[in-house]
């Protein structure tokens, strides 16, 4: 697969919650059109690093520039307009509103600069790609299932065209069928010309349609390579099992 | 005790407790936004009343001006109050800020006193003073406003919060603040908003029921703690259970004087509040409210 | 362990240094009387700082206890003739004990519910003070309370009330010193911090709550006592709504955390409160400025010292995160 | 004495269900007295909940905990610490307004006994009290090599001893059951080293321990069995290298392997 | 640990600048600067100017709180009083202090401001406060420091039994029923309601009329209740209504016997309302309106001085008081500005007589003699200290929107 020009970079990044060292100098970055997975055991700073980008935690010191531009210190909503949106882990629907209000949320900034009509055809689009979202349009989004929830939230991600999708651990809790379906719908995005940034737990899957990867530990990067290295990198399974897990 | 009677407290009992239910849906949309019971509530309602005093009365402005007008003074009030008192501790912890909306309550009411003066004011009924009669049961013209512009602004809350997209946004909001941000929503914008809007309900209740109780600085108390009980009976933070439970609170009292004993209505509050506390120990979650699991 | 000690007894006897100087200094009966509003209002305060402080919980509905205090006082020695002590004791006796049949309903809600719950019983009390017909006077309440006295030494001016009410503010401190440095006291700094970190310690959480709201209430009891026995008059008026609201203010604004908070807190405010009466005399248009300007200094403080004056501001994490 | 013949702990069909979601599914296993019981799976897996609800956090849906032969199931969670059943958490849940040494004095709570009237009056009983309450916690510290640090704020520690005052406080309890919820979470390299060389001197002082960890080494040093979960059931119980080898547990932590790669782990 | 200096400097400058201001504030008062430099308009003044150590009166008001509307008044009629003596030449030939404290209606407050009166400004007497409450909270204290205090206020518990220093101007309820229950005797009136405030004033009022109407063989058919703060009353009207009485007596301040008058107007009920002299005021037809028409209610003949007959005695006192206070303050005059003008003038009377001296002044006091006032013509003694007939009571009903006599 081919890929562009780096669409966004994260330099020595330090982050604190209150007191807490959470991000200790990270630095990564991601081409345009590239899927990049995020590796790590709990507690390495997998999610940190994301809530940095999204602008959720302003970081103590280091760079984060997105297509070029500065993004630190900007206000969530505008890091959104500048096109990066992210699948929180966990899904974090709406829950009481409707399948159908959750997407148009999505596209608030679009809605809010009067932009109706275009939204309507991507919610379409969102049918087309979840079949059983567009079944379930007036439904209680709270409702759904696991896997149709975690589909509802990567549709109102993508309902802001964004050029940057982050997904945090989008296949946690569910079936690994639904897993494999979500996974598969991820590698489709991606060929549809979305540039994507995946953590995810289930590594040999993130691997296996990633691009490259970065693994994370105590709140560093430790590893990176593509995704072919990584799989077969023993400290990759040492992130996860323990690092006398070959020599047993 | 006679029907004509019993109906007779039901209707006042509707109409005084619809004026709880606008203040209570005033109390749940910034409990929503934020976290904060806000305790200026109750100013917001009096300033309504003595800023429409002044539209109408004095200034000789049309009904629908002064009423529109007064309005929106007090929704930007709301939005000053969030911007310059809430925005800078919205991190704190509840209790700060749950005092800071008194230390606000404090300087408006102070303000009101210094603008308005100490009495109350008379408001002239917007269709005069009269009343139809049903056999022998009154109702004031006035509580026909009341409970029609009620209900307008409940179906227009429903409205605005099911049909726009800022609405939407500002649910999503109080359902999740988190995602909404990361939804490209600006969350202090929808709590500014929040402030507005329910600056503006408590007004509207201050403007509508002024002629019959009166523009007073000081009234807002009684007003606001009676809206916080149909708040908490409603079931905290659900919107159309605050609106049922100040109904409730307002249809209660009335009953409670009518079936009082003689000489016993100066218990009239204390019932109020007795029905709220039975409610905290039986079902805190409120009438309409739904039981929430303990998490961690 | 002995700089913190030298601390602790230098900052104590600082306190007692300057409320012994008052009197020195000036034997006015205002400055006096303002020193024992300031002892009354701070013995509630530090009450209600412990429940507010120390184990998190709101009452919104102080000032009741604080009526408790004062109308037992008042029906005890009036209707039944008890000498004044003995009816302070068991108005103090008595509102434990309703302070705990209240409060274990009532401190097993948290939050918004707990507060609205204490601001109901304290409208309620409020209610029974006005309507309890001959025996607690009605609105007209109960004149011709009599003084406390030692033999024929009786509390009667400002000066000997002074002297008595700054001793009592004195010892509560050594007491809430010693109970915070406690097992107990501990207990309830931990449901301060993390109920559920508490309970895994084996503390029975409902319990300490309700230990802590029949304290602070039984001190609220105390100093509405002193009142009704110095003024001699106590009516429903001072144990309304307002107060309660006052008294977290004084709290808070002093800070709740600490034992010397409130306490400087209720002096703070009652001081304040004077000084803009005061002012009005200066610049007549302050006269309604007063409540505006009390406003905007509440605000203010909250504002730039969320924890109060005494602990000012603080790095410390904002707690909802950890909460 | 007669307790003997139980084992500590006793956990049968445990059922925890969230608002439809089952989060912890038909749990059983045994933990004998003075061993180490390794917790293991992914996240998500029920682990934590488990916790939850041996302590009492949750009231199960079903099922049944049983310490020292009696039911716990149903008990308030201080009632529960109060039997011996002590834990740390995942997050950390120190008290941060307080001093180290205050904060593992909270865990001595259960060995005191004055009121509240004799406390604010600062009796000789009560004198006696702290002082012996204040001895046990300075043990509980040393154990843990935090007794230079007994009067700093707990919160101006760094996360890793934060996480030995959580657990000189559960220590000071004198449990009879240490439940350790990722005790290594967060920790540096060498934090995590310091942490395991103590968890194998609590070990060996013959405290009853459950540990949720994913830190395998960790797991691997100090646990006599170990249980792995998955979507909130027990995927096997068995000894940590038989665990680690087994090709279900590989699968859960990493995911299926895809069917052109064939087994994986061997 | 952080340096604690900045937070500390921050909170010492608002306690020090509390105190400062207290100091400021308390210290301001006494030291009578505006005194000698005040009257610099020598040329146009005939009389001698006042000279030497001012004689000081204090006044305590509730400016602010709920008892604002009473208290206002009393203030402005306490401040064109000085005012007036002042520029007549003083006391005995020494200029007037008047030093008046906002109790903001809060008992606490009243204590404070009293002992700031006796013991910081050293006044010969007190005038106030304005309520109930507030003066049975400060009598103790001026027993104790013996200091003459004349109250506005109307509770009989203020005056009976008798203290030996305090005093009241304000017509207890006791002569108001009377002269109500006079007026029901003439009309014949067999079955009456009663709705009173719950506060002290509607209380004492209920207890009044409970006693005299039961005398007077008229049966209360319902006897109900309003909190001050309430904003609608039609529950208990309605109440009242079913059981059909011929009159409806209300016992309360403004604006609750106001709301009370539109409710029954709404309601349909045509029983006479009957107030108490506590709305005897133009603020009450103005919250009113139309509804005030018919009411009647007894009231200080300041609201009908025109009426009265000139052969009346203090027709000609509550003209010129009319006429000042309008001037003074250009707002209408009321009831309780009369109150403290009453209160005010038989103390300076007293002090006129006995110098500055408390307990002469206490003396004179109860002496005090036909004293023509706004309220009525008083006769103080050492067993009456308030001094009033009923005939200190005019009855009047609303007619037009403004006060006649009934006949």
């Amino acid at each position: 697969m081919m890929t562009g020009s780096v669409l966004l970079t994260l330099s020595g990044v330090n982050a604190y919650y209150g007191q807490l060292h959470v991000l200790k100098g990270v630095s990564l970055h991601v081409n345009e059109r590239e899927i990049v997975a995020l590796l790590g055991a709990n507690g390495a700073g997998k999610t940190t690093t994301l809530r940095t980008i999204c602008a959720l935690l302003k970081p103590a010191t280091g760079r984060i520039t997105f297509a070029g531009k500065d993004i630190v210190g900007m206000r969530p909503e505008a890091v959104v307009r500048l096109g990066i949106t992210q699948v929180p882990e966990g899904r974090q629907l709406f829950g009481p509103l409707s399948v159908r209000d959750n997407l148009l949320l999505g596209a608030y900034t679009r809605l809010c600069a009067g932009r109706k009509a275009e939204v309507l055809e991507d919610i379409e689009r969102i049918f087309e790609l979840f079949p059983i979202l567009g079944e379930r349009a007036g439904q209680r989004s709270g409702s759904l299932s696991g896997g149709e929830q975690q589909m509802l939230a990567i549709g109102r991600a993508l309902m802001a065209r964004p050029r940057l999708l982050i997904l945090d651990e989008p296949c946690l809790g569910l079936a690994p069928l639904v897993a494999r379906q979500i996974i598969h719908t991820i590698s489709q995005l991606r060929s549809q010309g979305t540039t994507i940034l995946l953590v995810e737990q289930n590594a040999r899957a993130a691997l296996s349609i990633a691009d490259r990867g970065y693994v994370m530990e105590t709140g560093k990067v430790v590893l990176e390579g593509s995704a072919e290295e990584l799989l077969r990198n023993r400290e990759v399974r040492r992130a996860y099992l323990g690092k006398d897990y070959e020599e047993v | 005790m006679s029907l004509a009677e019993l109906l007779q407290y039901l209707v006042t009992g509707v109409t005084v407790g619809s004026v709880y239910g606008l203040v209570a849906l005033g109390f749940t949309i910034i409990y929503n936004a934020t976290g904060i019971i806000n305790f200026a509530q109750g100013e917001f309602v009096v300033l309504g009343g003595l800023i429409f005093y002044s539209l109408y009365v004095a200034a000789h402005l049309p009904l629908v001006a002064a009423l529109v007008l007064a309005v929106a003074a007090v929704a930007l009030i709301g939005v000053l109050m969030e911007r310059l008192t809430i925005r800078p501790l919205i991190n704190s912890p509840v209790v700060t800020l749950i005092i800071i909306t008194v230390g606000v309550s404090v300087l408006l009411r102070g303000a009101a006193k210094l603008i308005w003066g100490p009495e109350a004011l008379p408001v002239p009924p917007f269709s005069g003073e009269h009343s139809l009669f049903v056999g022998s049961v009154a109702v004031h013209l006035q509580y026909l406003w009341v409970l029609g512009l009620t209900v307008l602004a409940v179906v227009g809350l429903r409205l605005f919060f099911d049909h726009t997209i800022v609405g939407k946004a500002m649910q999503a909001c109080a359902i999740n603040s988190e995602a909404a941000q990361l939804a490209g929503i600006s969350v202090s914008r929808m709590v500014q908003g929040s402030f507005a809007l329910s600056a503006a309900l408590s007004a509207l209740a201050g403007i509508v029921i002024c002629p019959i109780t009166l523009a007073s600085y000081d009234g807002g108390a009684l007003l606001a703690l009676k809206g916080f009980c149909g708040t908490i009976i409603g079931g905290l933070g659900n919107g159309l259970g605050a609106v049922m439970g100040g109904v409730i609170i307002g249809i209660l009292e009335k009953l409670g004087i009518g079936f009082a004993p003689q000489g016993y209505a100066g218990y009239q509050d204390a019932f109020a509040f007795v029905v709220l506390l039975l409610m905290l120990f039986i079902r805190p979650s409120g009438l309409f409210g739904r039981q929430r699991t303990e998490g961690i | 362990m002995s700089a913190e000690r030298k601390r602790e007894i230098l900052g104590f006897a600082v306190a007692v240094a300057i409320v012994a100087a008052l009197p020195v200094v000036t034997r006015s009966a205002y400055w006096l009387s303002i020193g024992v509003f300031i002892a009354l209002h701070g013995i509630v305060a530090i009450g209600l700082g412990l429940l507010l402080g120390y184990a998190g919980q709101v009452s919104l509905g102080q000032a009741a206890f604080y009526g408790m205090g004062a109308y037992g006082s008042a029906i005890l020695t009036l209707h039944l003739g008890c000498n004044p002590w003995l009816a302070m004791g068991a108005a103090a006796v008595a509102t434990g004990l309703i302070a705990y049949v209240i409060g274990v309903p009532t401190l097993k809600l948290h939050g918004h519910y707990l507060a609205m719950a204490t601001l109901g019983i304290g409208i309620i009390v409020r209610i029974l003070f006005n309507e309890g017909g001959h025996i607690t006077g009605g609105p007209s309440g109960l004149p011709a309370v009599p003084n406390l006295a030692i033999g024929g030494f009786a509390f009667d001016n400002d000066l000997r009330m002074y002297c008595l009410a700054w001793p009592i503010v004195f010892l509560q401190v050594v007491f809430s010193r010693n109970l915070l440095r406690s097992r107990l006291g501990r207990a309830l700094r931990a449901i301060h911090d993390s109920e559920i970190a508490a309970r895994s310690c084996a503390i029975n959480t409902a319990k300490a709550k309700v230990m802590v709201f029949v304290l602070s209430a039984v001190y609220a009891s105390v100093a509405g006592s002193l009142y009704a026995h110095w003024v001699n008059f106590v009516n429903p008026h001072p144990f309304s709504f307002p107060f309660s609201l006052e008294l977290v203010v004084m709290v808070m604004v002093g800070g709740a955390a600490s034992i010397w908070g409130p306490l400087i807190g209720a002096a703070a405010l009652t001081i304040i409160d004077q000084s803009l009466l005061q002012l009005g005399h200066v610049f007549p248009i302050a006269e309604d400025l007063d409540i505006v300007l009390f406003g905007i200094i509440v605000v203010l403080v909250l504002l730039f010292m969320p924890r109060g004056l005494v602990r000012g501001l603080s790095s410390q994490e904002a707690e909802r995160r950890a909460g | 004495m007669q307790a003997e013949e139980y084992p500590l702990l006793q956990v049968r069909n445990l059922r925890k269900v969230f608002e439809g979601l089952v989060a912890v599914n038909n749990v059983s296993f045994e933990v004998e007295r003075g061993t180490v019981f390794g917790l293991i799976g992914p996240n998500g897996a029920g682990k934590t909940t488990l916790f939850n609800v041996i302590t009492g956090i949750y009231a199960p849906t079903d099922g049944t905990v049983v310490l020292n032969g009696e039911v716990i199931t149903g008990l308030p969670q201080d009632a529960i610490a109060a039997r011996g059943v002590a834990r740390t958490f995942q997050n950390l849940q120190i008290f941060h307004g307080m001093s180290v040494e205050d904060n593992v004095l909270v865990g001595c709570h259960r060995h005191g006994r004055c009121g509240l009237l004799a406390t604010i009056f600062r009796l000789p009983a009560v004198r006696a009290e702290e002082r012996q309450l204040r001895n046990h916690a300075m043990e509980a510290l040393q154990f843990v090599g935090l007794q230079d640090f007994a009067r700093a704020p707990a919160s101006s520690l760094p996360p890793g001893r934060q996480r030995l005052v959580e657990i000189a406080r559960a220590l000071a309890s004198e449990p009879c059951l240490l439940l350790l919820d990722e005790p290594a979470a967060g920790l540096t390299t060498h934090e995590t080293e310091v942490l395991g060389e103590l968890l194998q001197r609590i070990a060996a002082t013959g405290l009853t321990i459950i540990i949720i960890e994913h830190d395998m080494n960790l797991v691997m040093d100090i646990c006599a069995t170990v249980a792995v979960l998955d979507q909130g059931e027990v995927l096997t119980i068995d000894s940590p290298s038989a665990v680690q080898a087994d090709p279900r547990v590989i699968a859960a932590y990493l995911g299926e392997p895809q069917p052109e790669e064939g087994g994986a782990g061997g | 640990m952080r340096c604690p200096y900045p937070r500390l400097l921050i909170a010492s400058c608002i306690v020090g600048l509390a105190v400062a201001l207290v100091v400021g504030g308390g210290c301001a008062k006494p030291q009578p600067q505006q005194v000698p430099g005040g009257p610099p308009k020598v040329g146009e003044m005939p009389v001698p100017q006042p000279a030497g150590e001012p004689i000081k009166v204090g006044a305590i008001f509730s400016v602010t709180g709920p008892g604002a509307p009473l208290g206002e008044p009393e203030k402005f009629a306490a401040e064109m009083i000085e005012d007036a003596v002042n520029k007549a030449g003083g006391i005995n030939g020494r200029p007037l202090k008047i030093i008046i404290e906002d109790d903001q209606t809060e008992e606490a407050k009243a204590v404070l401001a009293a002992k700031k009166l006796i013991e910081q400004d050293k006044v010969c007497a007190i005038v106030g406060p304005t309520m109930s409450g507030t003066t049975l909270a400060i009598v103790d204290s001026c027993q104790k420091a013996e200091v003459p205090l004349f109250s506005c206020a109307a509770s009989a518990k203020i005056t009976h039994p008798v203290k030996k220093w305090v005093f009241s101007s304000a017509q207890t309820d006791v002569l108001a029923v009377q002269r109500i229950v006079e007026y029901l005797k003439q009309q014949g009136t067999k079955r009456a309601a009663i709705i009173c405030d719950s506060n002290a004033f509607g209380q004492s009022g209920a207890e009044q009329l409970r006693k005299q109407l039961g005398e007077a063989g008229i049966q209360i058919v319902d006897e109900e209740k309003f909190a001050t703060k309430d904003t609608d009353m039609t529950a208990q009207l309605t109440k009242i209504k079913a059981q059909n009485p011929e009159v409806i007596i209300c016992w309360g301040t403004n604006p609750g016997p106001a709301i009370i008058a539109k409710n029954m107007k709404s309601l349909g009920i045509t029983a006479q309302l009957i107030n108490s002299h506590g709305v005897a005021n133009q603020k009450f037809i103005e919250l009113a309106g139309d509804a005030a028409e018919g009411v009647i209610l007894p009231c200080g003949k300041l609201l009908v001085a025109d009426e009265l007959p000139d052969s009346d005695p203090q027709k000609a006192t509550l003209l010129k008081f009319r006429k000042d206070y309008e001037a003074f303050t250009g707002k209408p005059v009321n009831t309780f500005a009369g109150h403290a003008f009453d209160s005010l003038q038989m103390v300076l009377q007293a002090i006129r007589k006995a110098g500055d001296d408390r307990a002469a002044i206490r003396d004179a006091l109860e002496q005090t003699k036909d004293f023509v006032g706004i309220t009525g013509v008083f006769n103080l003694s050492p067993e009456d200290h308030n001094g009033l007939t009923k005939d200190a009571f005019a009855l009047v009903v609303i007619k037009n929107g403004t006060w006649t006599q009934v006949k």
